[in-house]
């Protein structure tokens, strides 16, 4: 047991994995001698050698790429993009191909990676380092969408990520990188993909949320009188609607929060389905707490822009007001 | 030395059967034994002969959308010819006399074409990749192939084909890149037909050669002519062995041309000269290469109508296998999106025809429910 | 007036646009002597010239980065995208550039483009010919989206597209290029770019669909015995809201189709904002018929994969039933 | 003849005032006036001088991270030097030396890099674009700004920068093509500077020069010693008569060195060798050309003071108008997303601060609509 930041506890999830499957290489910019430009994977290649940690061109398309192939041939590729910004380049070779590759051969051929990507903004960075894009790779089938929010849930869906058959895209909020610590086991532990986890219990109102936001949402509820269940989703693809719809059952009443801009985010995909799945108990509409329908602002104004705790205890209050 | 030269280079052009039927000793003496090229020549005209066939099956219905090899099959038969049966072989859609070369059954690629993913589901010991309609993509996924197997020691290089067009892409730029300096032997064949679709080809490159686009990335170059199978298999041994022995890329530029139509989508004559068209139809690599054979007393009239006949036959055949092959299951598309279907996509697979989607059924009411039940009886019965 | 397919439609759009106003260029693949794939700009290079109508090399990403330039050097590009599946390596261009160009230089430069491209399945066509991505682009602000489901609207949508100061992408149904021809107006007229189309009223059930959908909403109505209301929604951002709302207020009921996948869908918005604008008048929860949350099977099955009228009528069913 | 050459080509390497202090007078004599000569050395060290204040600034928190141009400043500069006025110039975020020698105003770089736009709102009449920070991305752009000014009869060309890393991604490539198979004259510029972040170049090209990376294209190549003035001067005098009189691009290497970290947030001790940049500290640009001048008594010690202390005031200047620029307002980045704002994004801006997001204010219980109401006044109230 270690008290680790989200950044050591993803390290070791690498190191331990790699020294059980031989198969796992890991490729991006800088991620080297460097360790990545957030040092996610410091110590790596010195460890593991340069046959199975290596920089590769700076061509993010490439990358993906690259990796499809590996795959292909019955490596588990980790490529790294080194901002979730620069997905861009590569997002033909991510949906057109990875997503695709298992159905378009029938099983042929599969694409089992997991593409690291530091997402989400809070840590003025420059245009393009802070923007939150699951909802466009939840929405393309084929893919698996992980985001954790704390160091011990890193280690274990990064684990199962690892072991998957099938390609993962595995967000790492970096504004909780090195926000806070926890205890995480040394001993291998596994979170599965798909199920999310009751941060905690409530009777009047369900959050849901996933990433950094979580944290949002727990300073909120600290500061709320009322009793409020949290749920963080873990995992955007598949996602617990079980979880979700239970706990809406119970409270009738739901916020859903994220960084994403509103139309079209992946709350939109848990308002329509709390709907279906719980019209009856629903006491008021789903509330989303979202980015806005902007381009995520330069560093000035992107607290204006993120989710914060008195947005979400605003829409606590207005839902709870309804 | 103010001016001084950081680089020189220089690419070579090979052909060894020209049009004309001048054969060059040198080069050309020993190449490709007698009895090969007469098989060769065979796998040439049954590429030819099912093209014809797979055309006549899109204008009457029984296939979607078909890429014709028309005129081009010596590039990637050369390729095939010289690779290991274990090289990787990973081809874009206009590869057919090479992947049957390899073994790759002729029903899979008309399955494919026939819109059915399971023509893609190249069997397993034959190297080669699916079938890329998406252009300039598949170039990567042989670096990453073949890095694999160089990762497990393996001794494996790959040779993937794209076209004039397809080079313009990023990606083509990034294959390349990424097998230079990450030291992957992939060898690079451009096969330049002139056309990309009704785009002329000077239009995907000002420069001279399609060749010089591996000079970028400081990997020898060759360009050869692509309708000479002698050209074809002789550019190929070099760069193979280059690849194999340095175990770095190398490039080759074939050069030919496509006889038909872009695909049975698409009318050539909207956009290209017929003397063109007929100045390369000279330029055949079949007529070609039987002329030759005529002339060395290696093929005559009678093997080309035995030829002719055995080919109808076995294509009249893989036509039949791949019409004979049962629909898929209507909710076939589901079962191999993942190694294990999640639990929403299993319900919308299992509801796909009983209820609208979204809705999950435990919320209707009862004489909705109920109906859906029949509906679902109804639906498997029909299936068995 | 004449009676013209969506395809002719087109062309006479961009014609007219193209006479009135000489910044106007179009490029692509095979725009040029072939007319494009789909014939729709056939003649228009011969009219034209090659100085406004051209043929670019095979690159999707450079096809919109040279159009951006071209668009802030103070021309309206009308670049074509052969195919919505070939969006797929212009992503970086239409969404990190395009569609945040004039916000990142605070309107220094802008992005006055509209992006033609067929879109969506039934054709019988290849791999990634048949694809409905139009939900990626409505989650990236900064973009216009628009489909019109018949020739008059396309006319219409076009020309307002085509004055638009910001990137538009305008996606032809392919499935109804041909399909039926109906009266078009020679003389110049615009759709509003935000504003739905009531199809035809009713009280009680709303459908809201677009694109190529529309048709087989209409099917599905036509056989149905009950007082339906059908929004074709013609643009997907911005959307109108209002007109949603307004009819679903009044029939409580809703049902949503499009050909894209469930998750993330652009359905998955309509529903969550008819539950927040009509939470007290629904009386059942909003019902989605869309693609599934596979990739677009290749053609044997495609008509397994679209939505088609019985969906739709069993959608109808089960929300009247609710 | 079998084997016949296909392509040849030769690029040529350009240095004038190298290292040593070695001047080539054959090239460099009447290349740049003496007076010019001085401007450009001022505007080197005003440059260098701007990089120290901003690490500052990171260091103190007055701003973001931070991009230093050490030791590449001859490289833009050469470049601005040449161009028009009205040429564009279609930058990286490397390039201060020559956006501030075409006259855009420091405080707006200054302002850009403290995480406001209204730095990237490029003053029009100077002919350049916004800093882009995402990689390759631009010098599509270039080509078609170019090609705009083309189609309306304009003689205006681009210069577009870039490193040699980002000279791995797609766009470069598709970049190039299209301006060499389009016509269109755009001047290519790759500033090797060795090092992509921590990936040094030779991960990015295993040739032997960046410069071969335009003959794929047929373009005309040339490669110069980026920290030469004169060198640079030279090569983009050369470029830019090419693109101009004919129309097409060009592309020219220039070599150069980042002695500083890649940004504020980089350590470059991690991963290179202070040996190799102590070797590159010997040649500077900046001090190779004051010896130089000094040399020819075109500048001494009084004049360094003078200009560094006339430097540093001016650089306290441009900082003081940055940071006394009025906050954004909050609701800013709302404005400038479509010339005309979309109803429903209106309404998310207007209750940004009042309503949780996706609740239309109407739909709420009259007492949430009141405290809406009193927040509201609040919020306008405090901003004015
Ligand atoms: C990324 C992408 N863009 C566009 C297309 C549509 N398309 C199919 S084939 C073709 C022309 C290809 O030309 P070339 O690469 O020269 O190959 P050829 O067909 O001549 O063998 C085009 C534009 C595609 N399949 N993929
Ligand atoms: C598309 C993209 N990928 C990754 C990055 C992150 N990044 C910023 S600078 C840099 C290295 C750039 O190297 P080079 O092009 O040689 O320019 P230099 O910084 O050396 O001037 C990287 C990887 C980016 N900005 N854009
Ligand atoms: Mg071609
Ligand atoms: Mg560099």
């Amino acid at each position: 047991m270690a008290n680790l930041n989200l950044v050591q506890a993803i390290n070791l999830a690498l190191i331990q994995e790699m020294e059980k499957n031989p198969d796992i290489v890991l490729l991006g910019e800088d991620i080297g001698v460097n360790g990545g430009v957030f040092r996610v994977t410091e110590g790596l290649q010195k460890r593991f050698g340069e046959k199975r940690v290596f920089d590769t061109p700076l061509a993010e398309s490439g990358i993906i790429g690259l990796s499809i192939g590996l795959a292909m041939g019955g490596l588990h590729p980790v490529p790294e993009i080194q901002f979730e910004g620069f997905l861009g380049p590569a997002y033909d070779q991510i949906c057109s191909h990875a997503a695709r590759m298992r159905s378009r051969t029938r099983g042929a051929f599969t694409v089992p990676m997991t593409i690291r990507i530091p997402v989400g903004g809070g840590i003025h960075a420059p245009e393009l380092h802070s923007d939150s894009p699951e909802a466009i790779y939840a929405h393309t089938p084929g893919l698996k969408v992980v985001m954790p929010s704390s160091p011990y849930d890193a280690k274990g869906l990064l684990v199962s990520a690892l072991r998957e058959p099938d390609p993962v895209l595995f967000f790492e909020p970096k504004r909780i990188y090195r926000a806070f610590r926890e205890e995480v086991p040394e001993d291998e532990y596994t979170l599965p993909i798909g199920k999310a986890r009751t941060v905690c219990e409530g009777t009047d109102l369900t959050i849901v949320s996933w990433g950094a936001s979580v944290v949002q949402c727990m300073q909120a509820i600290e500061k709320s009188s009322r009793s409020i269940e949290l749920i963080d989703l873990r995992t955007i693809y598949p996602f617990d609607m079980d979880a979700v719809a239970q706990s809406v059952s119970k409270t009738g009443r739901c916020v859903v929060v994220h960084e994403a801009p509103l139309t079209c985010g992946f709350g939109s995909e848990i308002a329509a389905r709390i709907m279906e799945r719980c019209f009856l108990q629903l006491e008021a509409p789903v509330q989303r707490v979202a980015g806005f329908d902007t381009t995520m602002p330069y560093y000035k104004l992107e607290l204006d822009y993120l989710p914060d705790a008195p947005r979400v205890t605003r829409a606590i209050e207005d839902c709870l007001a309804y | 030395m103010p001016i001084t030269t950081a680089y020189e280079t220089k690419i070579e052009h090979i052909s060894i059967l020209d049009a004309k039927g001048n054969f060059d000793e040198k080069l050309g003496k020993g190449l490709i034994p007698d009895a090969d090229l007469v098989k060769l020549y065979e796998a040439m005209v049954s590429c030819r002969q099912l093209d014809e066939v797979a055309f006549r099956l899109q204008r009457s219905g029984r296939m979607g959308t078909y890429p014709q090899n028309m005129g081009q099959e010596a590039t990637s038969l050369g390729a095939a010819y010289v690779l290991r049966k274990d090289d990787w072989m990973v081809t874009c859609y206009r590869e057919n006399c090479g992947l049957f070369w390899r073994g790759v059954p002729k029903e899979g690629i008309l399955l494919h074409w026939m819109g059915d993913e399971r023509g893609n589901a190249m069997p397993k010991p034959h190297w080669v990749t699916p079938i890329y309609v998406p252009l300039g993509t598949q170039m990567l996924h042989a670096a990453g192939l073949t890095l694999a197997a160089k990762y497990r020691g393996e001794d494996r290089i790959a040779c993937t084909f794209f076209g004039d067009g397809a080079s313009s892409e990023g990606d083509f730029h990034e294959a390349c890149n990424f097998a230079a300096n990450l030291h992957i032997p992939v060898v690079f064949v451009c096969q330049n037909n002139f056309w990309a679709i009704s785009t002329p080809s000077k239009i995907n490159s000002a420069a001279p050669t399609f060749a010089q686009r591996g000079l970028s990335y400081g990997m020898p170059c060759l360009q050869c002519d692509g309708n000479d199978i002698f050209a074809t298999v002789y550019a190929m041994k070099k760069s193979v062995e280059h690849a194999r022995t340095t175990g770095t890329p190398c490039f080759i530029e074939m050069v030919t041309y496509r006889l038909g139509d872009h695909t049975t989508a698409d009318d050539a004559k909207r956009y290209r000269d017929q003397n063109e068209v007929d100045a390369w139809k000279a330029r055949d690599p079949i007529i070609r290469l039987r002329n030759y054979m005529v002339a060395r007393k290696l093929w005559d009239d009678a093997k080309e109508s035995a030829l002719l006949e055995r080919v109808a036959q076995e294509n009249a055949d893989a036509v039949a296998r791949a019409e004979g092959i049962a629909a898929p299951h209507r909710a076939d598309f589901f079962d191999s999106m993942y190694a294990e279907i999640p639990a929403d996509l299993a319900m919308q697979r299992d509801t796909m025809h009983t209820h609208s989607l979204g809705q999950d059924p435990s919320q209707l009411p009862p004489e909705a429910q109920e109906r859906a039940r029949q509906m679902t009886s109804e639906a498997a019965a029909a299936h068995h």
